[in-house]
């Protein structure tokens, strides 16, 4: 018998320069257990990708449909934008009973959607991560930020969090403005944020997407010279795009001290893909959750291994990077415990969303630099 | 110093942005008019177009930025542009023969040929990412500022900097240039004469010996000058990525309708009108105004009409205030 | 005749389409597409009223699905009492100050006689009608989204019956579309097309930005259904019980009659739709109708009073889509305005339909089932094709780039049904008589 | 053999055909007028015979030429002319842009044929920079005979030029007809006006039902009272 | 019955209707001549309320009807033909005709839904008054055709045919006779005649064919250059030196009859 799941994520649309890496990030970690060839008594896994489009939840739902009641996949790795995430978990997984994973979706109201125990994400809470910024910002002695977000649930719940957590700290928020990705010119917002003023301009978006028109805009013309990168603006593709402007900017983004991400990368490398692109690893690890839940509850059944999510995500047990599947799923079988940790350091929390450690970084001579963990 | 201050910032925020962005909407919006003002249809395509134009001078300039040549302080890719401009016009060329002559024939209403134009659209859509795929790419080399931020604060020794361009200067200049060069060839030259006359009346062009397969293979070849231009000059600026450069046809729509269809003038006023309202209704004057105003009475808030969220509303409630008082656009454009 | 079973044909071969989609797929699958073709039909019913009957080119259609999709969240979710204390009555005073400002400015206009003085007044009466607003407005926001930003964060609804915002959507449309039609009516074909565009643009800008009205794109999620959870029936023992009598699987078939349920609903309001179209039409009203499309200047002088006729059919035309809209989010169970794009909303209804045939209902219908069923099922048609192709082919990097880039064989295969489909019927498929 | 003929012609629009075995010739230097009811299908016999319609049956030769699979562009060439009744003027270009069209396919100076045609037509002359679409009913006829007049032709085919002009252009216009066909240029042209086109007229085809009923000189038809009840309006 | 008063008509600089004052009388068939660009149609269209007036006034009836739009004109019974044929291509012949009178039961959506048998009724009607015009207007048998499809002369017909379905107080007719055969033109004046008697119809036409103008019209109005340049009888007009030369003509220069071969 044959284990498929589904990959459901925005092809076409928006966010289409990310989710081929997001897809290879999940298909690596496919291969690698199918490599391994141990999988519950050497049972294969396919993948079978369909589009999300990430903004049509109509056209989403119809192709979600057919990756569960036409492919018969066990489980969704996906989707990517929190609105199509939700129709998905509403119209097809929860009706169909299918577990979902997604790699992106951060929106708070997933927390709290019901969803009879069905659905998790690999990526972190927004409300976390602006707490972290704070204190990153808070740490280095600055008082005032200008915040600019791409305007979906990712950047909006994003930014509203760390504008509540940083005047809470004691800091101002000088303006908290909104910029729509894919559109021709960012001359307007940046003006704004300029004009507004700030010592760093924080910039919740995506390292492909309006982002980095919003961060190429506003040093062209001078109004900043350094810019916090939350997680969706950490990518190579950044720095390859800006270059030495981008020194002296610094973030943060989900990660321990542990070598995962880094392992992950080459990995990715050797694959021919570009593991630091955003969700890249959260995709990995959501693929990986899926595979061990199934070997540790013997069953490809969603409404078995369900259950068995949050136990390989948390430990206890030993330690699991990326490329440790195969021993992962032999201690799985010989009856122990793993604490997956993956690409991303996952530690699932509450309703069964990523906790959020961050890997706080520095971009220094045009290269990404890790200079602590929070 | 003071008001020196205000002036550049409002400069350097306002002024220049938005000249370089009218002239790139323009540019865009030249072809849509010429093809609307010709052929009678709007062309969903042409965004498309422009990104399939770019796409190949991206390709071109990474093999002559290979081979080593260059362009000194300007960029690469308009060695690169006549090429591009060549396989586009054969691509738009192709695509009439195999589609659209046949709507013309058929006499289609426009709206067909509107419809006609969206499928043409997806596959161009598909074409530039089997090509080069969906990813962003930065294409300019040479010398990115002709004046940068730094440099002028140090030159003047001004708090504000001012920022300009090479890719702005050279845009603006071309679209100048181009829609004078156009206007001139629509007015004057037998050529640009006949393709009126086919636009005006096809059985009477064709009573007057004009050859309409020539009008229009004309006309789809500078439709491919001006799109690629557009595509890369916009490219070079910005950054080249398929899916923005769909984007772009609603505001590149917009500056034509707005400077009224059909009229090259018309499509460089809407382009600026599109930029500059768009930036100026939310552009926030608390640091111009702290500059000017004593500081008594400098402004606590942002002094924003609007937020940006709303920028694209701004661009086009003032687009439906000037249709309102004129009802063909600006220039008094054709109707279908 | 002939005609007529050509039609039958037609409408047969989607129908078999459908079919074949169910049997090669999952039925569950055709359930899904055929709903939202539903939706799509009175959509482009709706496309096809304005420019088919009367020739207006309304691109603004995303807009008043939108508006659509918001009625059914004022309509069916529970009312946050806590952001009403908050600051509810203090957004609609605000709200009030604004619609007066403007009325103010509009009577001031029509009354004050031409001059400099008028354009002075009317410029003072806006400008501090704006910031008197502003001054109301925004502090009223701000409080009502301070309430539980994350869950709610906005006024609610009214907790009616989500089946009600059916018809309260169609209002809304017609309410912004006596709005627009009052204003912009007057413009012509492209003119009218480009503020139409705008106005939907605007529409979907304040929706993602007036997070207290509708939580902006944070969306909401979660609207009560009309018809009972899969989940649910699931769980009833009778349910069950009756299913498995039939030998059918609990879970599909609970996915397969809670489409059904709400196909029935969607079929119901198809069927009256058309029917009202249809008895329209074919009627001296449509025949004026026409008259204004082919030639408003003769039409005005046989007595037609243009204007208000357009007026008319931009509003019937719009509630449609507005009904649609709100049929669309209730199917969805969520409103997500970053959803609305252009393409999907406006331009591939437009194709439904122009490739059906405009100025026929049953043509849009016909257009609109077909095109939709294509716009889902392109996807796997892509993948397969571009699998079939890659078959024969020995490894290397064309196969791996060709493979990689299957996700757009997607567009790809849009474009070119699209392009064969109006080079073989350039009327459309059921033509206009 | 006649200088420009249309033999037998049959065809129209649809499968319909509306002319049925028509015939249609002209001298070199010689006006031809057809005249008949309305509907009649001159028009669809003009349009038939500068290619503007497919035949189904017989021919149409220039000078003994066979042109009858020829374009109407390729006409053009060939040096014939036509005015439709409708649509004969481009209204978006002004009254000189569509004198120039006219010449289009003309390499010489154009100056002196547009002071003649300004000379016949002198409000054209006044109003040469503005829109033609902006003129009133007759000034556009006087553009589009103006337009023909340009190409210098051959055969110049006119489908009602006077329709709407005023008495005095009417007659200057036949009089200038008259003095084109006398350079030896044959003139084709449908008239309701009839009896002031069939006096100048050498030859008068009545056209019924898109067949000829009565072919004969101009003044033996103005003579016919058959004819002058039913078709000239007594 | 309908008085011009001072009427100004200017596009741009250009003054296209000057200063023009007249008065068509009740129950008269009113001539309006002029050379091309006289701005008879002008004039037309600013009383027919499709051109708004620079300046002036036009009374019907003694009452203010500048500016009125031209629907509202139609309800006061003023009709008015097109220069240019504006026939509602995509309909019939027939449709173009039913389409004509004013409060039809079926323009009223209500009604078609919920008044379908009355309206049938009302239609039957309608399509019998249809086929009678078709009948006079000799075009019986292009009822089904589209209206696209038909002759230029018998689109003029039709322009006709559609102020002929309802009763109106006063027509205009600009140009009916250009491109309509000479004995069906005859035909037409005749029942314009029946019409002015039995019915009481007033008449404005413009026209170029003197005979026709002659046979039918009492007063004739001439205008040139936006201004009324002469009025009175036919024979007045006619014999006016300032008509002769602006407008008529002497006649051929070249009288060369043809067919001398
Ligand atoms: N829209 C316009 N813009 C500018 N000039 C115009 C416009 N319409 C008409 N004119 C001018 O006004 C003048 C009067 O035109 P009008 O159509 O009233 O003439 P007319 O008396 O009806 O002539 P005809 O007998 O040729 O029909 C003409 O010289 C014409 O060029
Ligand atoms: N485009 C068309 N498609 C179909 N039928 C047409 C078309 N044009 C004309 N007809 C039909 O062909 C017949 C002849 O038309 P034609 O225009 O040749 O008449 P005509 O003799 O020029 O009349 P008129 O004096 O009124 O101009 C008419 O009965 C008309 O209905
Ligand atoms: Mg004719
Ligand atoms: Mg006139």
């Amino acid at each position: 018998q044959d284990i498929k799941i589904g990959i459901i994520l925005g092809f076409t649309g928006p966010l289409e320069s990310i989710t081929p890496a997001m897809a290879a990030g999940a298909e690596l970690a496919v291969a690698e257990v199918n490599a391994a060839g141990t999988l519950l008594d050497g049972q294969t896994v396919s993948t079978v990708r369909a589009d999300s489009t990430c903004i049509d939840a109509s056209a989403a739902t119809a192709a979600a449909e057919r990756l569960v009641t036409s492919e018969g996949v066990q489980a969704l790795m996906g989707a990517d934008c929190s609105g199509v995430t939700t129709a998905i978990l509403q119209n097809v997984a929860r009706p169909n009973g299918i577990v979902m994973v997604s790699p992106s979706a951060t929106s708070p109201a997933l927390s709290t959607a019901e969803d009879d125990g069905l659905f998790f994400r690999t990526a972190p809470s927004d409300a976390r991560q602006g707490v972290v910024m704070t204190e990153i910002l808070r740490d280095r002695g600055i008082n005032t930020v200008a915040v600019t977000y791409t305007n979906n649930d990712y950047g909006k719940g994003l930014a509203d969090s760390f504008a509540a957590a940083f005047t809470e700290a004691g800091g101002t928020v000088t303006i908290n403005a909104a910029h729509e990705d894919g559109k021709a010119d960012y001359s307007a917002e940046v003006g704004a944020l300029a004009s507004a003023g700030g010592e760093v301009l924080v910039v919740a978006g995506y390292v492909d997407q309006g982002g980095r028109g919003i961060i190429q805009a506003a040093l062209d013309t001078g109004a900043f010279d350094t810019f916090v990168l939350p997680d969706g603006m950490v990518g190579e593709a950044l720095v390859a795009n800006i270059g030495d402007g981008l020194n002296g900017s610094f973030g943060q983004y989900p990660g321990t001290d542990s070598e995962g991400a880094s392992i992950f990368a080459e990995m990715a490398a050797e694959a021919g893909f570009d593991g630091t692109s955003a969700f890249a690893a959260e995709s990995y690890d959501a693929a990986a959750l899926i595979l061990l839940a199934m070997q540790a509850s013997g069953s490809t059944d969603p409404a078995v291994f369900k259950d068995h999510i949050m136990s390989v995500a948390n430990g206890p047990g030993e330690e699991i990077m990326p490329g440790d599947l195969a021993r992962a799923i032999e201690i799985l079988k010989e009856g122990g415990e793993v604490d997956y940790v993956g690409a991303t350091a996952v530690d699932l929390i509450g309703p069964g969303e990523s906790a959020g450690n961050y890997r706080e970084i520095e971009i220094r001579d045009g290269v990404i630099e890790t200079v602590g963990f929070r | 110093m003071d008001l020196l201050n205000a002036l550049v910032v409002l400069t350097n925020f306002v002024i220049v942005p938005a000249t370089a962005y009218g002239a790139q909407l323009a540019l865009g919006a030249l072809g849509v008019t010429l093809i609307f003002g010709i052929l009678r249809f709007s062309n969903f395509a042409h965004g498309d177009t422009m990104a399939f134009g770019t796409m190949i001078a991206i390709l071109v300039t990474w093999g002559l930025q290979a081979l080593g040549v260059s362009l000194g302080p300007l960029p690469t890719a308009l060695l690169a542009l006549p090429v591009a401009i060549a396989v586009t016009a054969l691509l738009l060329l192709s695509t009439d023969r195999i589609v659209y002559r046949f709507y013309r024939k058929v006499r289609a209403a426009p709206v067909i040929l509107v419809m006609v134009s969206l499928g043409v659209m997806f596959v161009m859509n598909a074409l530039v990412r089997f090509g080069i795929g969906v990813n962003e790419y930065r294409f300019d080399d040479g010398a990115r500022f002709v004046i940068d931020a730094r440099g002028f604060r140090e030159m003047t020794g001004l708090a504000e900097g001012l920022a300009i361009r090479t890719t702005q200067v050279i845009t603006v200049i071309a679209a100048v240039i181009i829609v004078a060069a156009l206007f001139w060839f629509l007015k004057n030259t037998r050529t640009g004469k006949s393709m009126r006359a086919f636009s005006d009346n096809e059985d009477l062009a064709l009573l007057s010996g004009i050859n309409p397969e020539r009008v229009v293979a004309v006309t789809w070849v500078i439709t491919a000058a001006l799109a690629t231009t557009a595509g890369v000059l916009y490219g070079l600026d910005k950054s080249f990525k398929a899916f923005t450069y769909f984007q772009l046809l609603l505001p590149i729509f917009a500056s034509a309708i707005v400077g009224g269809l059909g009229n090259p003038l018309g499509a460089i006023a809407g382009g600026f009108i599109i930029a500059y309202s768009e930036i100026t209704v939310t552009y926030a004057f608390k640091r111009f105004l702290t500059y000017i105003l004593p500081d008594t009475l400098a402004p606590e808030g942002l002094v924003q009409l609007l937020s940006t969220d709303y920028k694209f509303a701004v661009s086009f409630t003032i687009l439906i205030i000037v249709l309102l008082f004129k009802p063909t656009g600006l220039f008094k454009g054709q109707q279908s | 005749m002939s005609v007529n079973l050509r039609n039958l044909g037609l409408f047969a071969l989607v129908a078999l389409l459908f079919l074949l989609t169910g049997i090669t797929q999952s039925w569950n699958v055709t359930l899904t597409i055929f709903n939202m073709g539903l939706i799509s039909a009175i959509l482009a019913l709706g496309v096809n009223m304005q420019w088919g009957f009367a020739g207006l080119f309304n691109i603004g259609i995303m807009g008043f699905v939108a508006l659509g999709g918001l009625a059914a969240v004022l309509i069916s979710m529970p009312p946050v009492h806590e952001a009403w204390a908050a600051g509810g009555l203090q957004v609609i005073l605000g709200l009030v100050l604004g619609a007066m400002t403007i009325a103010a400015a509009v009577l001031f206009w029509k009354r004050m006689p031409q001059g400099r003085m008028r354009g002075l007044g009317i410029v003072v009466i806006l400008v501090g009608g704006f910031f008197l607003f502003r001054a109301v407005f925004d502090p009223g926001v701000s409080a009502i989204e301070a309430v539980n930003p994350a869950a709610t964060g906005y006024l609610g609804g009214l907790g009616l019956p989500i089946l009600l915002s059916w018809p309260a959507g169609g209002l809304l449309a017609a309410g912004v579309a006596w709005l627009i039609g009052k204003t912009a009516l007057g413009l012509r074909s492209d003119y009218l097309a480009i503020a139409t565009l705008g106005i939907a643009e605007i529409i979907i800008a304040m929706l993602k930005n007036e997070d207290w009205l509708s939580r902006g794109v944070k969306n909401v999620v979660g609207l009560p259904r009309p018809v009972p959870f899969e989940v649910d029936l699931q769980r009833s023992e009778g349910f069950v019980t009756r299913v498995t009598g039939w030998g059918l699987d609990p879970v599909a078939a609970s996915g397969i009659a809670v489409k059904l349920a709400y196909a029935g609903l969607f079929i119901v309001v198809l069927l009256v739709l058309v029917w009202l179209a249809e008895m329209a039409l074919r009627s001296p009203w449509g025949r004026m109708m026409r008259a204004i499309r082919d030639n408003e200047v003769a039409a005005a002088a046989m007595g037609k009073d243009v204007t208000r006729r357009h007026l008319q059919i931009f509003i019937l035309g719009c509630a449609v889509c507005g009904i649609a809209g709100a049929m669309m989010t209730t199917l969805d169970g969520q409103l997500t305005p970053g959803t609305y794009q252009p393409l999907r909303f406006t331009f591939l209804i437009w194709v439904m339909v122009i490739v059906g045939g405009s100025g026929n209902n049953w043509g849009a219908v016909l257009g609109g089932f077909l095109i939709w069923w294509l716009w889902v099922m392109v996807e796997p048609i892509g993948l397969w094709l571009i699998g079939a192709v890659t078959a024969g082919m020995a490894d290397g990097a064309l196969r791996t780039h060709l493979l990689d880039s299957a996700a757009h064989m997607r567009l790809l295969t849009m474009g070119v049904v699209l392009l064969l489909v109006l080079r073989f019927s350039p009327r459309g498929l059921i033509p206009e008589k | 053999m006649s200088f420009l003929i249309g033999e037998n012609m049959t065809g129209g629009y649809g499968p319909v055909d509306i002319l049925h075995g028509c015939t249609l010739a002209v001298e070199k230097g010689q006006i031809a007028v057809i005249v008949g009811p309305n509907g009649a299908g001159k028009s669809t016999a003009m349009k038939a015979v500068f290619g503007m319609l497919k035949l189904r049956g017989g021919a149409v030769r220039l000078d003994g030429e066979d042109i009858t699979a020829l374009s109407p562009q390729d006409r053009v060439a060939k040096g014939m002319a036509f005015v439709p009744q409708t649509q004969n003027i481009f209204t978006s270009m002004t009254v000189e842009e569509n004198l120039e069209m006219g010449a289009f396919l003309r390499r010489d100076d154009i100056r002196p044929t547009m002071e003649q045609v300004y000379d016949l037509f002198p409000i054209l002359r006044e109003k040469r920079r503005q829109p033609a679409g902006e003129l009133s009913g007759g000034q556009r006829q006087q553009v589009a005979v103006g337009r023909a007049l340009m190409t210098q032709p051959k055969v110049l085919m006119l489908d009602e030029p006077t329709a709407g002009v005023s008495p005095i252009v009417m007659d200057e216009l036949f009089d200038r007809i008259i003095e084109v066909a006398r350079t030896g240029i044959s003139i084709l042209m449908v008239e309701q006006n009839a009896r002031q086109a069939l006096e100048i007229a050498d030859m008068g085809y009545v056209l019924v039902q898109g067949a000829n009923r009565y072919t004969d000189t101009g003044a033996a038809l103005l003579a016919d009272p058959e004819v002058r009840r039913t078709f000239l309006g007594g | 019955m309908i008085v011009v008063e001072n009427l100004h008509k200017h596009f741009g600089g250009f003054h296209a209707v000057d200063g023009a004052s007249l008065e068509i009388r009740k129950g008269s068939i009113t001539g309006l001549i002029g050379p091309n660009g006289a701005g008879k149609t002008t004039l037309f269209n600013v009383i027919a309320g499709r051109l708004p007036a620079t300046s002036g006034r036009v009374l019907m009836d003694g009452e203010d009807i500048t500016g009125l739009p031209p629907h509202a004109l139609f309800h006061k019974g003023l009709l008015r033909t097109f220069q240019i044929a504006h026939e509602f291509s995509s309909m019939t012949v027939r449709e173009n005709l039913m389409m004509v009178p004013a409060g039809q039961l079926g323009e009223t959506l209500w009604n078609t839904w919920f008044r379908r048998r009355a309206i049938a009724e009302e239609e039957r009607a309608l399509r019998r008054k249809a086929d009678e015009v078709l009948e006079f207007l000799t075009i019986s048998h292009l009822a089904e055709e589209r209206a696209s499809n038909i002759s230029g002369g018998q689109k003029k017909l039709l322009e006709l045919g559609r102020t002929m379905m309802v009763d109106a107080k006063i027509v205009f007719l600009d140009e009916v006779g250009a491109g309509v055969n000479r004995t069906l033109l005859n035909t037409i004046g005749d029942a314009i005649v029946r019409l002015n008697r039995e019915r009481g119809y007033t008449f404005c036409v413009i026209e170029h064919d003197m005979d026709f103008i002659g046979r039918l019209c009492d007063p004739v109005i001439c205008m040139a250059e936006g201004k009324v340049l002469a009025e009175g009888t036919v024979e007045e007009v006619k014999n006016d030196e300032r008509v002769i030369e602006a407008y008529l003509g002497t006649g051929l220069k070249n009288k060369v009859v043809g067919g001398t071969a």
